[in-house]
């Protein structure tokens, strides 16, 4: 099984996920972050103080994945998140040894 | 503690001292033809609040339920001001972490200063010194507690006709008492302990606020040397204003001030808070006609014209200079231009108003964002860049723009006697602030501690926190 | 259900009623000479609404647009204390899944008894019965849909001079109708059917409220007797107290009661609440005066007084045993005061009010903190703690500190009379109450089931929820 | 800009100008009787603003303190009403991103309408103009920068007795003309550029307020004809709602609109908005009886009654159609019936306003829930749905309910009359909105650009955030 | 050493965390997720509008324990956050290469 | 490629991001979490009720780096993080099979 983490523009966030269920994703777990990269953050103002906010919002979504469906999932992603854009994010891959659905005790690749 | 740092301030109000005194000489010995010149007519008698003595007899009245209902009305709008108003205002600017703290204080300081008013400062400020030559200086205790208040007793202005019960004028008063300490926090936010902002809000309000309020409306001897302040631009918001600026270089810059992004943490607090002090303002300058009448309705005018150009006018210039008008720069301006125009609302006409307006959004933009960085003190949300420097403006612009056919008391105006005013205010709130900073800070400690303030004040000073 | 929990509460209640009968009698021989024996003078005029039984017949009157113009402006400030006032004081305090459901409720009641008062309760509150004997019970439905009101008619107060509209009148008395049963969520925060506080609503304004009012205030046997309510304190705060505390028992604690953080979630809220309530009480006390003269600027300055003090007196307590005061403490400490002191504002001088404050301020801390943790129910915002505790303070200090000199109607006054009209209003608040929700309970169910609650009300009940 | 889009609207607004022309004609003959048979009687008086024009010359007068006590609070709760209570009903409607950009709206609009009253739009609404003739049709710059305004002079309604100042009516007006294009931003929300708002304001306040103001309540030509608003129901909520529905559809619908979760930020903001509208609206519509009275009390007793009833309408039809009743559901059937009273509070009694608010809450509802939803377009607040249909709701049944035991002048009430006012309001304010708004895209653009949009107005236009 | 990544409904946060505690578990870090499952979100509600919101407010808790501690805490979460409803969540595993103390800069299992 | 968490003190943030991008860092994402550990949380009062909050605010930073930079950019977040009291946090490292730049495809190093 893999992790995949993908680091996305917010508004891009309904459509990454509609084409990971697409591919067969069923589950996925998103947080609120922020990012820091080459696009860089808006200026703030305020009553003659200016300071440039160094990070971007962005999402991440995580999805634990079997590994034949990894690259299909990757894919997705990619495809549904890109605007050609500079800022439209990463994907990271790594391994999971090991799952559980808690409600039922299943574990492997069923507890997905 | 580097007392170095303190070397131009104690000039500045030496030489305000020292300037004063023979000024006020000079000027006593007019006092008295000014105020006779004064008619006793309705508009005078009802402005007479801001430029004469208070006459020392309370006296028998019939009273007016119109004038009564206003005055009851402006009361309750002037404490709006307070609470919630300034609590949101600065609420809104402090980080996040401080939120709960910056309102605390406006809310504890709201109750400090009703307990002083009625224990002894309402005496000090509005009695009469059964000592008449001390009666010049403050008030005494004799009206402690409110002892000499009864139901049928008016309190009036030399001239005026007493048409409210003198219940209604004290806690008319003190919401004007209330909001000027309340002022001064946005020169140390983020930063006070909480204890000391109790001991410093009763004793300046005990020895600052009452004795000014005294000299300038109460009989004492400001009062009759035809300074024009209509609704306390010199006992609010000058006083306020130095006051914050020497608390500010006292207590020194908050940990982070100048490389820490301290954005106001929710401006929508700061919208609501710059929208009650905007209608409250209405009972401060209107309800100061201390009558409901044509003066109260050009007050008004006077207040909502300047507001809006000193308003439009910080947004033009923060346009230009930084490419976007920001929320927090409206609500700056509009605020600015309702200190402006306290001094001048009864005396101006509306387009008097919108000059005052016009000069202050600028000036004030100048003194928040040019001077205050130039200089480097971190006065957090501008008390003396907005207050201070405000007041002035107004202040003296009421000596060229008052208008005889919009109050008669303004006849006489000059630009000189106004800046006569502003003197012993700033040199008494400077001197006096100091030395109380210096009491708080030998007794309960000025300042919270390092890992305090890093934590922030809601929850190292009140265990509270928000839970969004 | 398990019915033993009510033991103590039914036998408190049953007590009450009894000892109220034999009282009743005894009192009701002293009515007549009692009020004969009030001056007709002004105060006592104004005071009346409080003290004496309303006049049967509507009168022809002259305006007076002094008085009329403060009962408009009284109206909007009591109307200000539930929407938004009361709204974010209680939506503040709870966790954040329940913020909007909670001030749902205050603005949902502020419609239903808008309609209840307009359809039949304003009737049965100040109508006058045809049949005169059942009147000393309530008023009938002679006056339903306000049909008996005309445009050149007052409604007036025995022996009190009408100076007002009765439509300002009836809807003064509305803004009062409406706050009473809001003041109640209090105590069954975070878990209440929203169908449940409807039915709620509807019969607890129309059995309870309406028919307390008409003793008290609308010609009934309670007025009469010398009991002293200068503008509320057992009508609207005792009432909505002993309810809320039925309301608590009733429902059981919330699901998590004592090991779950249940912090309040945003104190900016609960903060700009207690300043609107402070502000808006202006509207409530003074304006309890029915004029606009030296009795309501009195009863302003009581007010102020005393909620300074008690606000004081509760930071001063928790900074003691907690180590560090709240501003949560600071809003409960105020609401205590504005509680106590509302029977009392316009009969006591500002030394009583401040006396009454420290009392409350104590004395309110005590019940919400250490008798609530010791009897462990969940009065969730301490509706019981500060109103029901506050208003049995209030009321009973009136008897002590009641001055003649402010207010001539004063000058009988006893604690054992005051101690009297508690004792129906508790005994009446708290059997009804108990019926009504056990007509819900069969009707509409009570509570929320246990996945809405741990959901939270925004959510399961109104389909909303906070994005910030 | 495909211009097919403005087909339907283009023909709208020709047939309404066509129609309203030889009704003009019709109705300027029957003008002078209708105005003459109005009985000079109190109530005449003060309903007068809304139907009677005004007259040419001020007229000296002794002032009622009374009267002008309340018209100073009204004024105080109109301003109230937009800042922050519109700023904030809007406020917590949008996403978040979004917030900081919406209030500001409503704060600068305070502003640049307060500046170009006091400069030109006061004269052109209530000035008198030197040319008979065009005096129909506005006031001319005669009365510019208040130059014709004298401390002692009441500005007064043809058969009215004057008794508040010019400055108050002024004052109280410019609260009106600053309610009115700021309800317009519920239409164009989330999407309009700051530099195109503030032209747009400019020049809708000059050229579309300015004239209605005049044409109804400042001596024009619609004054005369009998057509029965109290309290601004055309010149205010048909106006706004027109001008909305204009610029909606001008502008387009938001990125996102119908496939993005647009859900309300903060809907305790909303609450607070609506709270304070309700409150404010006291001053509004009772205010309008430019007096303190039985009128003032009936408008207000109304204007509770079918806010109430609106606000549980919308509730009931809501839950059964959605299952839930909504928070924002009750705050927006609340302004409905806020809306459709408003030119009925003066003329109907408190059932016929009962009515009044339950058809305003069902056919607001419907026009905002159902008709957007059919006709596909983004009035994103529900400017048009709440103000432009309430409005046209209470016009329409204002004339069906006016009772003329409440108002003498409701006596010759028709529903035909008041459709004849309506017609002109919205040929007028359509026609100049699109024209407006077609400058301000040759000049400043209209609408963000799409990266802005996606970002925020807060962040995009202000350089500001929300830090919670 | 493993990452132990589980997923649960938040009201469960305090039992997991003492569960994770009484297993031998000394530091955990706690972030408020959304998650996107079997489990269905609420339907918002505005004005006419209705909108299917398509995530469950979760809360992810990660910890990093010894090999050997792995299985104890993995059974752990189980027990404290089976409420045996759907939505329950999921526990992941991952490996860890490292781990460093800031303060002290031990490494390995000795910075747990 | 390493994937580097770490967890520190929020008021720490900038100096440690600093300290990434002097590192040779170019990316990196932040979220805010809470930490339960051997610092303890504050004690919240209400009316009476008082509360041990048992978590601390933390931030934590995810970087995804080269093999080659994982140790310069952990001594770099160590030194720049640590106040030397308690409560500085952790660094942890896991092993990343793969990276992708969504706005060019762009995988593996290149993709950091
Ligand atoms: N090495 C990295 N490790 C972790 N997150 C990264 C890394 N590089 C980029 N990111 C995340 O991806 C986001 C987008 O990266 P950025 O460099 O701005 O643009 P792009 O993806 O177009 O190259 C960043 O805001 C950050 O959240
Ligand atoms: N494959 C997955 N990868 C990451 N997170 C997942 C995955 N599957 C489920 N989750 C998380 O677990 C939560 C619960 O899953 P869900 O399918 O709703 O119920 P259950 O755990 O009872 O099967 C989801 O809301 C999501 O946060
Ligand atoms: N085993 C762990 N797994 C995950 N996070 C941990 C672990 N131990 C500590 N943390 C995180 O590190 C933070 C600091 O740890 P703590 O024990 O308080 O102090 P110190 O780092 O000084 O030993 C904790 O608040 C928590 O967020």
């Amino acid at each position: 099984m893999k992790l995949i983490v993908a680091i996305v523009k917010p508004f891009k966030l309904d459509e990454v996920r509609e084409a990971l269920v697409a591919a067969g994703v069923e589950g996925l777990t998103v947080s609120e972050v922020k990012g820091y990269g080459r696009q860089k953050g808006q200026t703030e103002i305020y009553r003659g103080a200016e300071y440039q906010v160094n990070f971007v919002p962005k999402v991440k979504l995580e999805a634990v994945v079997d590994d034949a469906q990894t690259a299909k999932a990757v894919e997705a992603i990619k495809a549904a998140a890109a605007t050609g854009k500079i800022g439209d994010g990463k994907v990271f891959v790594l391994k999971v040894e090991d799952a559980l659905r808690i409600r039922t005790g299943e574990t492997g690749s069923g507890a997905l | 503690m580097n007392i170095m740092r303190f070397k131009p301030l104690a000039g500045l109000l030496l030489a305000a001292t020292l300037a004063g005194a023979p000024l006020a000489a000079a000027y006593a010995q007019d006092a008295a033809p000014a105020a006779a010149a004064a008619p006793a007519a309705d508009a005078a008698a009802a402005a007479a609040p801001a430029a004469e003595p208070a006459a020392e007899e309370p006296v028998a009245f019939k009273t007016d339920t119109g004038d009564t209902a206003w005055m009851l009305t402006s009361t309750a709008l002037v404490l709006l001001m307070t609470i919630p108003g300034l609590a949101l205002f600065y609420g809104g600017m402090v980080r996040r972490k401080n939120v709960i703290g910056t309102v605390a204080q406006s809310f504890v300081m709201t109750c400090l200063v009703t307990m002083t008013w009625f224990l002894v400062q309402y005496s000090i400020a509005f009695g009469t010194n059964a000592d008449a030559g001390m009666n010049k200086y403050w008030g005494g205790m004799g009206n402690a507690m409110f002892k000499m208040i009864t139901m049928d007793q008016s309190y009036s202005i030399a001239g005026a006709t007493p048409t409210i019960p003198e219940y209604v004028f004290s806690m008319y008063q003190l919401t004007f008492a209330i909001i000027t300490p309340a002022l001064i926090c946005g020169a140390f936010a983020e930063r006070m302990k909480f204890s000391a902002l109790c001991l410093f809000t009763v004793l300046w309000s005990v020895l600052v606020y009452g004795p000014i309020a005294h000299w300038v409306w109460g009989g004492g001897f400001l009062g009759g040397m035809g300074v024009l302040d209509f609704a306390g631009g010199t006992v609010v918001h000058i006083n306020a204003g130095v006051a914050g600026l020497v608390c500010a270089l006292v207590l020194g810059k908050r940990k982070g001030f100048g490389t820490e992004n301290m954005a106001p943490n929710n401006l929508v607090y700061t919208m609501i808070g710059a929208s009650l002090l905007w209608v409250g303002w209405f009972g401060f300058n209107a309800g100061s006609a201390v009558g409901s009448n044509a003066l109260a309705g050009v007050a008004m005018m006077n207040t909502q014209v300047a507001t809006a150009f000193a308003a439009l006018a910080w947004m033009l210039v923060e346009w230009i200079e930084r490419k976007k008008p920001s929320m927090l720069g409206l609500a700056s301006g509009a605020v600015a231009g309702l200190v402006a125009v306290t001094p001048a609302s009864g005396f101006v006409n509306p387009t008097g108003a919108a000059i005052i307006g016009l000069v202050a959004g600028v000036g004030c933009y100048a003194s928040a964002v040019w001077m205050k960085k130039l200089l480097k003190y971190d006065d957090s949300l501008d008390a003396f860049g907005v207050h201070g420097v405000g007041g002035l403006i107004g202040a003296l612009l009421t000596g060229i723009f008052a208008d005889a056919s919009i109050n008669a008391l303004g006849k006489s105006h000059s630009i000189l006697t106004q800046a006569y005013g502003c003197v012993f205010t700033i040199a008494w709130s400077g001197v006096l602030t100091f030395i109380i900073l210096m009491i708080c800070k030998l007794t309960t400690g000025l300042r919270m501690d390092e890992e305090a303030e890093v934590e922030g004040m809601d929850l190292a000073l009140h265990g509270e926190a928000l839970h969004e």
